[in-house]
């Protein structure tokens, strides 16, 4: 009989207890039901509206005399080719800010994670973008970028890229990653905040433990930092994904979705389609598509990251 | 492969934490860094680890001066506190790892073929053999393709240690490897370590501020106090010849009493009672100096070196008991001293209570008078200004029959 | 070890300056002199003693009466946000109920739906409501999007609250009601403050509503307003760096102040994985 | 407001311009003096986001009483029913409508009657044009633009972007007319590939590859470039030409007829309605009947500047004198044209952003005007034409 | 106030936790849980408390049932592990705060009034006094108007009983309220806790996993295993008279030897010596019941009945030694008895160790051939198949005495 047989287990971690179940049933009902109504109200009835309207063919003027015409507006919009455009935009468009802005997170959580004089501020300097509004961002980055007293005309000149009068914003191979720029500049802050947060939960042992077992620093990165920051990443790739999948001001104060449907995500055109065809059946068509394409993007997720967890044993 | 730390200070910023501290081990030995929390234990561990770098003085390891390499650099295995094992890697990944760091190469960090090479070599006949082994001998066969979430304390504790092992390191480092586990298996792990140093042999340096891991484990202890070293010496040493009244008082469960007496002569006066010394003891020679041939002293005396005898007795102590406790197999009991002063700290703030262990149940009740006898067996003697031992003897005077070292009988 | 030093520096120096450089760039032009900004060589430093383009930014366009309009959206989506949200988030986190899921799940969705899709139907609402042309709707209607959000950060820091000090609470005959607002909350105070951020600068930057529910001048807020120069007949363009610093700047300052809670709400509210 | 006042709403995206916007609410200010027991309060909606906010109001049970619309905005909205007959309101023979008026009745109904109609030509700063002179030919115009293309200064300005599509469809439309292209037949037939429009698109997209234009550049910046004397020509309304000269003093500006083979140009036109939901129709008619009056429409002629009102109001030799470029806007009103396909203006936004795709493709993915044109004379017949 | 757990039994969904328990406490005492993790103390404890239902049985405090009020209604203190103090309240409000909650009223929510309201409950005369009398006792005062994140350890430890007592509860509960201070802080506050307990008097219900603190502090012990009840009974019943091979192992350190015996009219027969039993031991009578006589049993001796001879010497018993650790006074002696069963576990696995302890430095060394002699004085006989209880002798056989529950002496 060895010693270990009946080992005790080590003392577990205090069980976050539910609390007990002494509290009648109105107790939760009293704390949940004003938000609940709220969220009906603002958020639900909105939403049951649109798919209404979406299997209708109604205009913005008069949106209370809807023609029944079933799903012959998802029809449609499947068969069309500019829709086809769109989706191939978002779909750019939200990998693009995702990766970038998470690559762009990462490698600024990573410098500023390290000591060095002045880092509280650095820290707090980094994440102004994320601070600043969007129409704001977007009218300095539409002066930025214009074609002949925009800062990158100057620089893509000094860099003898281009003669000059380059049209950023109008040129069909420029205006998608300028407005990716700009969209960029404004979240990866936010990545980097995340992922600063996360660092901190590296415990400093492991690193320790993989340099004195010979790691070199991108072993370290590899072995003990970056299992540690997935489920932050992973978490943050999500939010990311939604969000840009719902980026409206930016993009139209910009481009307005142009030229040439470079720039038309989802939801520009949803908007076009609402407020400039005045069509918000097809509208909300295509509102619904972009949400069934978020809930699949959450349920992917879901379903990956459960999946992680069961193979590093979580569960 | 000696260990050996000369002149060790280590400051952060303006504040010091490691002062000047000098120790030397010898091959095979077990040294065990002893001291309350914050005396700097892990800092000098740390440093040994090449994990921080020294301020001044040098660390050498096997004759070879390493404190300027990396951690790498100095083949030595570190076992944290939290095990520190990389959670998303099975157990076997986790205990190949040093060895696949061993053979790693740049172009490893290419994604996909190096996952491909790191595969391989994790799979070579030597390395898969080597991790075997290792687990064979820590009985984790069974866990090897498990996670660390999924194991016991018992078993992430082993893991740690055959992550160490696997290397072969000259060096063991282990940073209370133990203090997170519980009681039982706390006591079951000691055993552990004990034997897996008996059996692999090589210089083992094991943090902790627990006394009894100090006593049992270690074959030489330094205890530590605020970033200096306080006594360095076998565990036999440390119990027996405390070399301080902080050292007499850190030692021992409960810790000796430190009674206010004066040496005059070959006799020791205790309040009133005057008790001859015995043959062979040490006297302090400070009073010599001084000229009156008097010393104050602190008395050391451990619990179980008192019998408690009726009151007034020949020539015992008058006190009253004002606590008793039973543990187990002997009772605790607290005596106030009527008119004479005790230290309950090494810093000799004065109280006039001792601390009494007698065997068995003790009928004593709180409030009663009592008379103590004092057993000069063994004692020890401290200067009561400097709290230096000055005097005492052993239970059996040890170091005159030169085993020094050799207290640790299992071999 | 001086070479990875300096390289860092250097590294953090670029990075800083890619996050900053926009704004300062907003700042030069607002105070670049007008036949200037159209010269084929920029200028990289403001000229400051155009610094009357602000008092004009301030007497030609009805920017201060745009900032107060959005402070008070601001305040008032921060303020009603955290009072709707603090209950469910208490719920969410510490008690057992039918639906807890749906719930979970139904903060969720409102991430994914954008505001320009469900403009069409909240309108429909207040009209029906006489929200439309007040301040009030803004607020209700930036309130539906923040409130998830706070809830989550609030539900996160209220799991990290031991339940032994709830439990002491009640030992010590506190209602429930009473330990949500007395215990609970001073102890999630930092988290509470990133919260407010969060639907501050919701409530500061929205657009989308803000254009469509107000036709009342008096009642535009600064998004509208700074938008409002796009594409307009004649504003000159510092005029409208100009507007564009102001209304920045207080959202930035702001930031940089509460910078701290934010980074800590984020780590022990939703967001952390 | 004290109560008991009828309270009307009045939207109109003058209200939001910088100068013309307060003297229009002060013209407003006058009818509420005369008339205790009604208020008219301005609505201001800036130009950018105009249509979508009032559709957006009225889709939604709302909106302001009164609308000052565009002219595709307004066919939308007629057709839609979001908009009253007010025929009850206005009639016919009491007033001297312009010619412009006989766009604001719609099978057989008035819908409303014009706020104020603009006339398209071409505006230039003299000291910048070689020789002093305006073109008179295309020819001329774009040798003449690249001459004065130096210095930082731009020959001509006019939109080609996304972001400006209402703009831009102005701006091709002076260019398709001037070549003699319409964009459909009165009946209804679109004609967006008829030779004449091909050849509007072919000159916009020679004009764009001249590089005589600051590309990219929005309108509101290169208006601000040329009162800051560095554009020398374009082509506008008069509305706008009446802000360039109150802003740009230092340059002054003329006015010439736009150079091109027919004398036809677009034309601004806007209408001003009652809002289908309103709850104050009588208050709102006896606003707008207040506003026809003569000397209603003097004085909101004068303000608007270059732009001419509902009724025929002639010029005061004042005005003449301090604008003497107002008679060649003046001149153009029998050439002017509004800027939409006839017989398809309800469907004039989805048309607009098919055309403007198309031209845009011509200007920047190389395609040959005609292929272009021909894809929006399909698409518009194929998709936008074949819905309900 | 008597405390009385009738048939208590807590099932968590399918788990049950606490499996019908049953004990009952009369007026004043020190009721201690102990038991190792996960046994079910706390899940006690809060039922007690009123922080979690009972699925079934009945709670009684002084007489009335209490299992079905709320917690508030229960007239109970509660002292977390953790302390739970409200750490944005100074310590003056944190003591203050069950009384202000006393006389809570709904609209104190507003906000300003509210406030206005509670700082008028907080300065009123009667709250003051009580708040700076109990302060006084526990040498708050001058913590009074700090908060708990400026406090020592010690401090915390106390403004939470201070928090306790303030209500003049009828019972205290308290959970495991020392296992977050170090050893010797936890060494004082023990001490603290029971005279805290002999001054104000009342129940009090007490936590631990720790068997020191168990038997040093409670008048009353329930030892729990996986949710049942294993012993309920004084710390020296426990100790001398554990009802079964569990409490036999889980009390004492080192744990009481089991080895394999036979029981055979008045003799014991261990291997192959026979061992006369005392007088006035218990005998199993399940042997006889079966007809031979004989009963199969495990005799229990604590690692202190042992006496080290030469090997082969009388009856002793022969062995080698495997392990030697000297723990201060004493040292700890490993011996693997030739042809022996021993049981390590309370489940009985076989191995063939004892533990023995011998007083002062041993120097056996590993490998060594011992003889073991028994001394019967005090052991206990337990049945080989149910592990309970059958037979054996106290060393001072008290239950006779009647003097059951009046261990303790202090009083
Ligand atoms: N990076 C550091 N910067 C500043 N001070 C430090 C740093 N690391 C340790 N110290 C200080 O050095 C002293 C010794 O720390 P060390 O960790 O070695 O103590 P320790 O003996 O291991 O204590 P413990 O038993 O609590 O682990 C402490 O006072 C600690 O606060
Ligand atoms: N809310 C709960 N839901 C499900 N199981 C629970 C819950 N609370 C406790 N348990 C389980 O009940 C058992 C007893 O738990 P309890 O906390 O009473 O143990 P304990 O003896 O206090 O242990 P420790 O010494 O670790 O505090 C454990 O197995 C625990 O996992
Ligand atoms: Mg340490
Ligand atoms: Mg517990």
């Amino acid at each position: 009989m060895s010693r270990t047989a009946n080992q005790p287990k080590a003392r577990p971690e205090a069980v976050p207890r539910a609390a007990p179940l002494d509290h009648g049933r109105w107790v939760p009902a009293f704390f949940v039901a004003p938000v609940a109504l709220y969220l009906l109200v603002f958020q639900g009835y909105p939403l049951i509206q649109e798919f209404l309207l979406s299997v209708t063919s109604t205009s913005l003027l008069d949106p209370t005399k809807h023609a029944f015409v079933g799903f012959e507006n998802y029809r449609e919009l499947l068969l069309d080719s500019e829709f086809h455009q769109v989706l191939r935009v978002t779909a750019i468009y939200t990998v693009v800010c995702v990766l970038a802005s998470i690559g762009l997170g990462l490698l600024a959580a990573l410098l500023l994670d390290g000591a060095f004089p002045g880092r509280g501020l650095a820290r707090a300097l980094v994440t102004i973008p994320w601070a600043a509004p969007p129409v704001a961002a977007a009218l300095i980055f539409v002066w930025m970028f214009n074609a002949q007293y925009g800062l990158f005309s100057h620089l893509a000149q000094f860099l003898g890229l281009s003669s000059g009068g380059t049209n950023w914003l109008d040129e069909p191979s420029y205006a998608l990653p300028a407005i990716l720029i700009t969209t960029i500049w404004q979240i990866f802050p936010f990545s980097s905040v995340v992922i600063l947060a996360a660092l901190q939960g590296v415990p400093s042992e492991l690193r320790e433990a993989a340099v004195i077992d010979g790691a070199d620093r991108l072993s370290v990165f590899r072995a003990v930092v970056w299992p540690t920051i997935r489920p932050s990443v992973a978490l943050l790739t999500l939010l990311i994904t939604v969000w840009s999948l719902r980026r409206f001001d930016v993009i139209w104060l910009m481009t307005q979705g142009g030229p040439l449907g470079e720039t038309n995500t989802l939801v520009i055109d949803l908007y076009r389609r609402a407020f400039v065809y005045l069509d918000l059946g097809r509208a909300a068509a295509v509102g619904i598509v972009g949400l069934v394409i978020a809930i699949l993007v959450t349920f992917a997720y879901f379903w990956l990251s459960l999946r992680a967890e069961k193979a590093s044993g979580k569960r | 492969m000696a260990i050996k730390l000369e002149n060790v200070t280590k400051s952060f910023g303006a504040l010091t934490v490691i002062d000047n501290v000098s120790l030397e081990v010898g091959d095979d030995e077990f040294l065990v860094l002893l001291g309350p929390s914050g005396c700097g234990k892990s800092t000098i561990l740390r440093m040994i680890a090449g994990l921080e770098t020294v301020s001044s003085g040098q660390i050498h390891l096997g004759g070879k001066r390493v404190d300027q390499l990396p951690p790498s650099g100095r083949d030595m295995a570190f076992v944290f506190q939290s095990y520190a094992l990389y959670p998303h890697m099975t157990v076997r990944r986790n205990i190949a790892f040093p060895l696949i760091m061993r053979q790693f190469r740049w172009w490893f960090h290419i994604p996909v073929i190096g996952d491909l090479f790191k595969r391989r070599i994790e799979n070579s006949p030597e390395v898969r053999g080597l991790v075997e082994r290792t687990a064979d001998m820590l009985a984790l066969t069974k866990v090897l393709d498990r996670h660390p979430r999924t194991l016991s304390g018992g078993q992430r504790q082993r893991v740690a240690l055959g992550r160490a092992m696997v290397r072969q390191p000259s060096a063991f480092l282990m940073d209370e490897p133990l203090s997170n586990l519980d009681a039982k298996l706390r006591t079951a792990m000691r055993a552990e370590i004990t034997q897996l140093h008996q059996r692999v042999g090589g210089n083992f340096v094991y943090v902790t501020h627990d006394q009894i891991e100090a006593m049992t484990m270690g074959t030489r202890i330094a205890l530590m106090r605020d970033g200096s070293l306080q006594q360095f010496g076998t565990p036999r040493e440390i119990y027996e010849k405390p070399a301080n009244t902080y050292v007499a008082r850190f030692i021992g469960t409960p810790p000796m009493n430190l009674i206010e007496a004066e040496v005059e002569g070959m006799t020791v006066r205790v309040g009133t009672s005057v008790l001859p010394l015995p043959d062979g003891a040490e006297r302090p020679v400070s009073g010599a100096a001084s000229g009156t041939g008097r010393s104050r002293v602190w008395l050391g005396l451990r619990p179980g070196a008192f019998g408690i005898v009726p009151p007034g007795q020949g020539k015992s102590l008058a006190g009253t008991v004002t606590l008793v406790e039973h543990v187990g197999a002997e009772s605790l009991i607290s005596v106030k001293l009527s008119g004479i002063r005790t230290a309950h700290d090494d810093d000799g703030a004065p109280t006039d209570e001792v601390m009494v262990s007698v065997p068995g149940y003790s009928e004593l009740r709180v409030g009663e008078a009592v008379g103590l006898d004092c057993h000069l067996k063994d004692f020890s003697l401290f200067d009561q200004d400097s709290g230096l031992r000055v005097g005492g003897r052993a239970a059996e005077d040890f170091t005159t029959n030169g085993r020094v070292g050799a207290i640790r009988t299992a071999s | 070890m001086i070479k990875t030093h300096t390289a860092r520096l250097i590294a953090v120096l670029a990075l800083l300056g890619v996050a900053a450089f926009p704004l300062y760039w907003m700042f030069v032009t607002s105070l670049t002199p007008s036949e200037q900004l159209f010269s084929p060589s920029p200028r990289m430093l403001p000229t400051l003693s155009q610094i009357a383009t602000y008092a004009d930014a301030f007497t030609e366009t009805s920017l201060r009466l745009w900032l107060v309009n959005s402070l008070i959206v601001a305040v008032g989506t921060t303020a009603l946000s955290i009072g709707l949200a603090v209950l469910p988030a208490y719920a969410l986190s510490r008690l057992d109920f039918r639906g807890k899921l749906l719930l979970g799940f139904a903060l969720f969705m409102t991430q994914m739906l954008p505001e320009a899709m469900l403009v069409v139907p909240l309108y429909d609402i207040f009209t029906q409501l006489s929200l439309l042309n007040t301040l009030l709707g803004l607020i209700l209607a930036n309130t539906a999007f923040t409130v998830p959000v706070v809830t989550w950060i609030l539900k996160g820091a209220i799991d990290g609250v031991p339940s032994e000090i709830e439990e002491a609470a009640r030992i010590d005959g506190c209602s429930r009601l009473g330990i949500v607002l007395a215990v609970v909350l001073p102890l999630i105070a930092p988290t509470l403050a990133a919260a407010a951020v969060i639907a501050f600068f919701h409530g500061w930057n929205e657009y989308v509503f803000a254009q469509t529910f107000i036709s009342d001048d008096t009642l535009r807020t600064a998004s509208v307003g700074l938008a409002s120069f796009v594409g307009e007949l004649s504003t000159p363009v510092h005029t409208v760096m100009a507007v564009g610093i102001v209304y920045t700047l207080p959202a930035v300052v702001f930031y940089l102040f509460v910078q701290r809670y934010v980074v800590a709400g984020m780590t022990s509210g939703g967001v952390k994985g | 407001q004290s109560p008991g006042k009828t309270v009307v709403t009045f939207a109109a995206s003058h209200f939001a311009e910088v100068g013309r916007g307060d003297r229009l609410k002060a013209w407003v200010e006058t009818f509420n003096k005369a008339n205790p027991d009604i208020e008219v309060k301005p609505v201001t909606i800036p130009f950018s986001s105009f249509a979508t906010t009032i559709f957006t109001q009225m889709g939604g049970n709302g909106g302001p009483d009164i609308v000052r619309f565009d002219l595709p905005e307004f066919y939308a909205a007629v057709a839609a029913k979001s908009v009253l007959p007010i025929d009850d309101i206005v009639k016919d023979g009491e007033h001297n409508f312009t010619s412009a008026d006989t766009y604001m009745k719609i099978d057989g109904k008035r819908y409303g009657f014009a706020f104020d109609t603009a006339n398209y030509a071409m505006v230039y700063n003299a000291a910048l044009l070689p020789g002093g002179t305006p073109p008179k030919t295309f020819e001329e115009f774009v040798n003449l633009a690249k001459a004065a293309t130096k210095d930082g200064n731009y020959g001509y300005a006019y939109r080609a972007t996304m972001a400006e599509r209402g703009g831009f469809w102005y701006d091709l439309t002076n260019f398709v007319y001037g070549f003699g292209g319409r964009w459909s037949k009165p009946d209804g037939t679109p004609t967006f590939n008829s030779p004449e429009v091909v050849a509007g698109v072919a000159a916009y997209k020679t004009v764009y590859d001249a590089g005589m234009t600051p590309k990219g550049t929005d309108a509101a910046t290169y208006r601000r470039m040329f009162w800051e004397g560095k554009v020398a020509m374009e082509i506008d309304n008069g509305g706008v030409a009446t802000i360039l000269t109150s802003q740009g003093k230092a340059h002054p500006i003329s006015a010439a007829p736009s150079p091109f083979p027919h004398k036809e140009q677009g034309m601004i036109l806007a209408p001003v309605t009652i809002n289908a939901n309103t709850k104050v129709k009588e208050a709102a008619g006896k606003f707008l009947r207040w506003s026809l009056q003569p000397q209603q429409q003097q004085e909101l002629q004068t303000l608007l500047g270059a732009a001419n009102v509902a009724i025929t109001v002639e010029r005061t030799p004042e005005e003449l004198a301090a604008m003497p470029w107002l008679k060649v806007y003046d001149a153009q009103t029998p050439n002017s044209v509004p800027a939409l396909p006839q017989g398809l203006e309800t469907k004039a936004p989805e048309i607009q952003q098919v055309v403007v795709q198309q031209v845009l493709k011509v200007l920047q993915g190389g395609v040959a005007p005609q292929a272009a044109m021909d894809e929006a004379q399909r698409q518009i017949t194929s998709r936008v034409l074949a819905q309900k």
